[in-house]
């Protein structure tokens, strides 16, 4: 469905999409040259929602930037902790038992599904369908719910401490992580038959919104983004981080790079998820929860460490440098939302209006993580 | 022909398959709670505001004023004071003050506590037009509360 | 290994500190990067290329201001999509000529986080197509990640 | 004057206040439906406050649009953007009096009703394209065009099926059309195979269409909230909206009603007994209730879908139809 754009008269508009806009989930601009109803160039204006979490974090000491980690990818809060905390670990050599690592793979995992859930119904959303969207938060509460009993909160959780978790899980957390597992596994057939097999559905996204391998590497792309362009690149398992390397798992891709292909890597993803808790929770090794003599003020040797984890948006990674004392001495936050979003201006030359915002929606925008 | 013909058909069964779906649905148990009429109970490790603990034998809190809570708060949203009065073994709080506008609810405070004085208040309805409804005295409300 | 044949490459190109490239091969368990590279900043474009020709993906462009050496540094992160392997490139410029080349033009996804790292650090990237603040308003004038900025 | 004459206007008269009041009420309580509905479907509650089961929402919906101040935006078009809400509203109105509710209950018995609600009917397209253009919203601007687009790609397979329709029941009065298909369900045109084997098919294809002429989801690119904001009525505020709104759910109940007279038998009863108004409210009422479950089951159209469903599929469907009927009408 693209045009040339060459071909038409130069009779151009600029639509101002945003910054409030039922479609960009947030304050996203866009400022849209458009010929009819395809778009000439799509110009991403960011930065409404942008608070210099970069800056907070050296000017505050380690352990005071944590609750900053959930307010950058909300959607996904319990990644950006695991980035952080990480990072700071690989600084200052810290290890972390195993049992917190267990649990921080579970909560993770926990948090990616309820993420991929809050996705679907938004992406229906943007395509006009709202029922799936309050069937996918039916579920995804029943995630939030168990995630309050563990970490004390439903959004910006604040779980990840450096050394460990700052609550051990209980059984009840554990039957309860199994009775949802069972319970989203029969859902998934509903899922399937409602919308991926909806003909409305399929018209609209397959073929949609091409994004080739080579604009995913050029750009930074990553995530359910890339791998629904064909390349298997998961950071769990490129760069096996925390204790993904003793699961069984795999890393869906679809090689049809469109808008379907993104939408299928986080159905399978869903699924992968469930696969990784289940064998967590029969693993699930007794001890601590919090490494020994961890100082209550944490003051890294000099020097810099990149870490990476895979968000349920793409690659998330923390530099930090430290100058040895005990703030940052510079923190760069790698938020995958902002890779993603920058390929959006070449993708969505051509395209119809609707189906740029599909494509919008497709790249799993989080704005407050573009921003940070 | 018999292509075209076959993806009418099977499209028209996937809207109809949506459609018995949505039906369905229908008959399910309701999920939402009539807020405010109805509310949820939180679950044992919510974190609410903080809350100071009481000593139950004395009445007093149990906070010795070791200020770990305040220095330990990203937002500096506490602000604590104690006094030795004559003779005491120690320090007594004489005012805790949380300016629950700037608090992010992090919860490092009652992590960084030593001593077992601080918890999470289990309230979440707190609305109000006034700001100064949210400078709570947590000494004062820790002494009123039987 | 995808970083050996690079080495090679890099070891061209790579600040000398006495006769010796600044080519650091690092523990990725304890670092996070496999190759650690420092380039002048006048060649990081050269650097990009082979970069780019060996198929890595732009991860990230961060700005690091060493005011005690009145200088600004600059860590380009490439990762490699099918092994995993990271490089970081690093350039220095001084504090108060902080000018060096674009990338944008090998990779398109370097544009923002160009614009990025010139809205908090003031770096201009030369010959690069749009350098306006990306999150900062559009009238700002200062550079908030530079240490001698107070918030 | 004659007497009867007099009695007659009256009787216009009282019957044109009843329908008011009639598509007054059903677009308030359609409204209603419209909230309660996807709210058990989607397994919440829905409007619960205002009066028991939240049943005088609607009244408090309405005061609530009454009591806001109409806007225009600068630069819009004011007469237009006055005038399209009225519009919009009294061709959907109008079309009511042609419809023969009972064998008794019926503004006017016109010989050409169909006629007549298919030409008031379109009237609300123009309605629309004017609001959105004179809105001077670029929004509502491209939904001014959509909807022009659509309507037009909508008609032809939509009147392609009433032809056939009028074809084998030589008339085009509605009171008429319904006496046709008297004496149990299996003489309702959507089960009249002999007169052509697709009619079930041709049913779909008129609810189809019915939902794309009155701009209901999955056809809504007129409103379709996720891309142009509120489409054509982005500018509206207070009643203007509420007439637009009101216009949505009239043009529901007249596409039900036309429904129900063209292939559902109008106020037979489905068992051969009993016939009578009851049975209307309940067929129209269904298929109303279909618009509305249909509209939250599935995401929205693509435009060049929806163009395209109505050039490849519908239109040689309604042909294909409208062939085998005059092939029927032939034969036997």
């Amino acid at each position: 469905m693209s045009i040339d754009a060459q071909s038409v008269l130069n009779e151009t508009f600029v639509l101002n999409l945003g910054p409030q806009h039922p479609a960009t989930h947030g304050v996203l601009r866009i400022k849209l040259t458009m010929d009819g109803e395809y778009i000439m160039d799509a110009d991403p204006v960011i930065g409404y929602g942008h608070r210099m979490h970069e800056k907070m974090g050296e000017n505050r000491t380690y352990a005071k930037f944590l609750p900053n980690t959930g307010r950058m990818d909300y959607v996904a809060a319990l990644f950006n902790g695991h980035g952080y905390v990480g990072a700071v670990e690989r600084l200052a050599g810290l290890v972390v038992p195993e049992r917190a690592e267990y649990i921080r793979v579970i909560t993770s995992e926990l948090n990616r599904i309820s993420s991929h859930l809050l996705w679907v119904g938004a992406f229906l959303v943007d395509l006009g369908g709202f029922t799936p969207l309050l069937y996918c938060f039916d579920d995804r509460e029943q995630i939030l719910d168990l995630l309050e009993s563990v970490t004390g909160a439903r959004l910006t959780f604040c779980y990840y401490r450096f050394g460990g978790v700052s609550n051990d899980i209980d059984d009840d957390f554990v039957a309860g992580t199994r009775k949802f597992i069972a319970s989203l596994r029969s859902r998934m057939p509903m899922y399937d038959a409602f919308v991926t097999k909806n003909i409305i559905f399929r018209k609209r996204v397959e073929g949609l919104g091409a994004i080739s391998a080579e604009t995913c590497r050029k750009y930074g792309a990553t995530g359910p983004v890339i791998r629904g362009s064909g390349v298997a690149y998961d950071v769990r398992k490129a760069e096996p981080y925390s204790v993904y390397s003793k699961f069984n798992f795999d890393v869906p891709v679809y090689t049809q790079c469109d808008c379907m292909a993104r939408y299928l890597v986080r159905i399978a993803e869903m699924g992968e998820s469930m696969r990784i808790i289940e064998q967590a929770l029969d693993t699930l090794p007794a001890g601590p929860v919090m490494a020994e003599k961890v100082p209550r003020t944490l003051k890294p040797a000099k020097g810099d460490c990149y870490f990476n984890v895979e968000s349920a948006r793409g690659s998330f990674g923390v530099r930090v440098v430290s100058d040895g004392s005990e703030n940052a001495y510079r923190l760069k936050l790698r938020s995958p939302c902002f890779s993603n979003m920058s390929l959006f201006r070449e993708c969505s030359r051509g395209m119809l209006l609707p189906d740029a915002l599909a494509l919008l929606g497709s790249l799993d925008l989080v704005i407050p993580d573009i921003d940070r | 022909m018999i292509t075209y013909i076959k993806e009418i058909v099977c499209g028209v069964y996937t809207l109809f398959v949506g459609m018995w779906i949505t039906f369905i649905h229908m008959f399910r148990r309701r999920v939402t709670l009539n807020y405010p009429r109805q509310s949820l109970k939180m679950t044992p490790r919510y974190r609410g505001h903080i809350d100071l603990k009481r000593d139950e034998a004395t009445g007093q809190p149990k906070c010795i004023v070791c200020m770990a809570c305040q220095r330990a708060c990203p937002s500096g949203c506490i602000k604590l004071d104690g006094a030795k009065a004559e003779g005491a073994p120690r320090k007594a709080l004489t005012s805790y003050t949380l300016d629950f506008t700037t608090c992010s609810l992090c919860g490092l405070c009652v992590e960084s506590c030593n001593f077992d004085a601080l918890k999470f208040s289990k309230e979440y309805n707190l609305a109000s037009m006034n700001k100064d409804d949210y400078r709570m005295d947590l000494l004062k409300r820790v002494l009123e509360k039987k | 290994m995808k970083t050996i044949p690079l080495k090679a490459k890099f070891n061209e190109i790579a600040v000398c500190v006495e006769a010796a490239p600044l080519v650091l091969e690092t523990a990725h368990a304890t670092k996070g990067i496999d190759l650690d590279v420092t380039v002048p900043a006048g060649r990081v474009v050269e650097a990009a290329r082979i970069m780019d020709e060996a198929q890595f993906m732009i991860e990230a462009i961060t700005g690091v201001d060493w005011m005690a050496d009145k200088q600004l540094e600059i860590v380009y992160d490439f990762t490699h999509v099918d092994s995993g392997e990271r490089v970081a490139i690093r350039a220095r410029v001084p504090r108060d000529t902080p000018e060096l080349p674009t990338i944008s033009d090998i990779y398109p996804g370097a544009n923002w986080h160009e614009r990025e790292t010139h809205d908090f650090f003031g770096i201009i990237f030369t010959g690069h197509p749009e350098l306006i603040p990306l999150l900062l308003p559009e009238d700002a004038r200062f550079h908030p990640l530079r240490k001698d900025f107070k918030a | 004057m004659s007497r009867d004459m007099i009695m007659d206007i009256v009787r216009l008269v009282l019957y044109v206040a009843c329908l008011v009041g009639f598509a007054a009420f059903n677009a308030a309580y359609l409204s209603l439906l419209e909230r309660k509905l996807p709210s058990w479907m989607q397994l919440r509650r829905g409007p619960t406050e205002v009066g028991p089961w939240g049943l005088l929402q609607p009244v408090a919906d309405g005061l609530k649009l009454l009591s806001k101040q109409i806007l225009i935006p600068q630069g819009a078009d004011v007469l237009l953007f006055r005038l399209a809400p009225v519009m919009v509203a009294v061709p959907g109105i109008l079309c009511l009096v042609t419809i023969p509710f009972s064998e008794t209950i019926a503004a006017r018995n016109f010989n050409l009703g169909l006629l007549m609600i298919f030409s008031f009917g379109a009237i609300n397209v123009f309605a629309v394209m004017l609001g959105g253009w004179a809105s001077n919203n670029k929004y509502s601007s491209i939904a001014a065009a959509r909807v022009v687009a659509q309507n037009i790609a909508y008609e032809i397979p939509l009147l392609l099926v009433v032809i056939s329709l009028v074809m084998s029941m030589h008339t085009f009065n509605l009171h008429t059309i319904v006496d046709q298909q008297a004496g149990g369900f299996w003489h309702w045109n959507i089960l009249a195979l002999k007169v052509s084997p697709m009619m079930p098919i041709a049913f779909l294809i008129y609810f189809t269409c019915m939902l794309a002429e009155t701009n209901r989801a999955p056809f809504d690119m007129v409103e379709a909230e996720s891309e142009l904001v509120a489409g054509a009525f982005t500018e509206y505020s207070g009643m203007g909206f509420g007439l637009f709104f009101i216009a949505e759910y009239v043009n529901i109940i007249v596409g039900s009603c036309v429904g129900t007279i063209l292939f559902l038998g109008g106020w037979d009863s489905p068992f051969g007994f009993l016939p009578g108004l009851h049975w209307f409210l309940l067929k129209m009422y269904a298929l109303s209730f279909a618009v509305i479950w249909v509209r939250w089951s599935f995401p929205r159209t693509q435009f060049y879908g929806l163009l395209n469903l109505s050039w490849k599929i519908l239109i040689p469907l309604a042909l294909v139809n409208l062939v085998l009927t005059a092939i029927m009408l032939k034969l036997f």
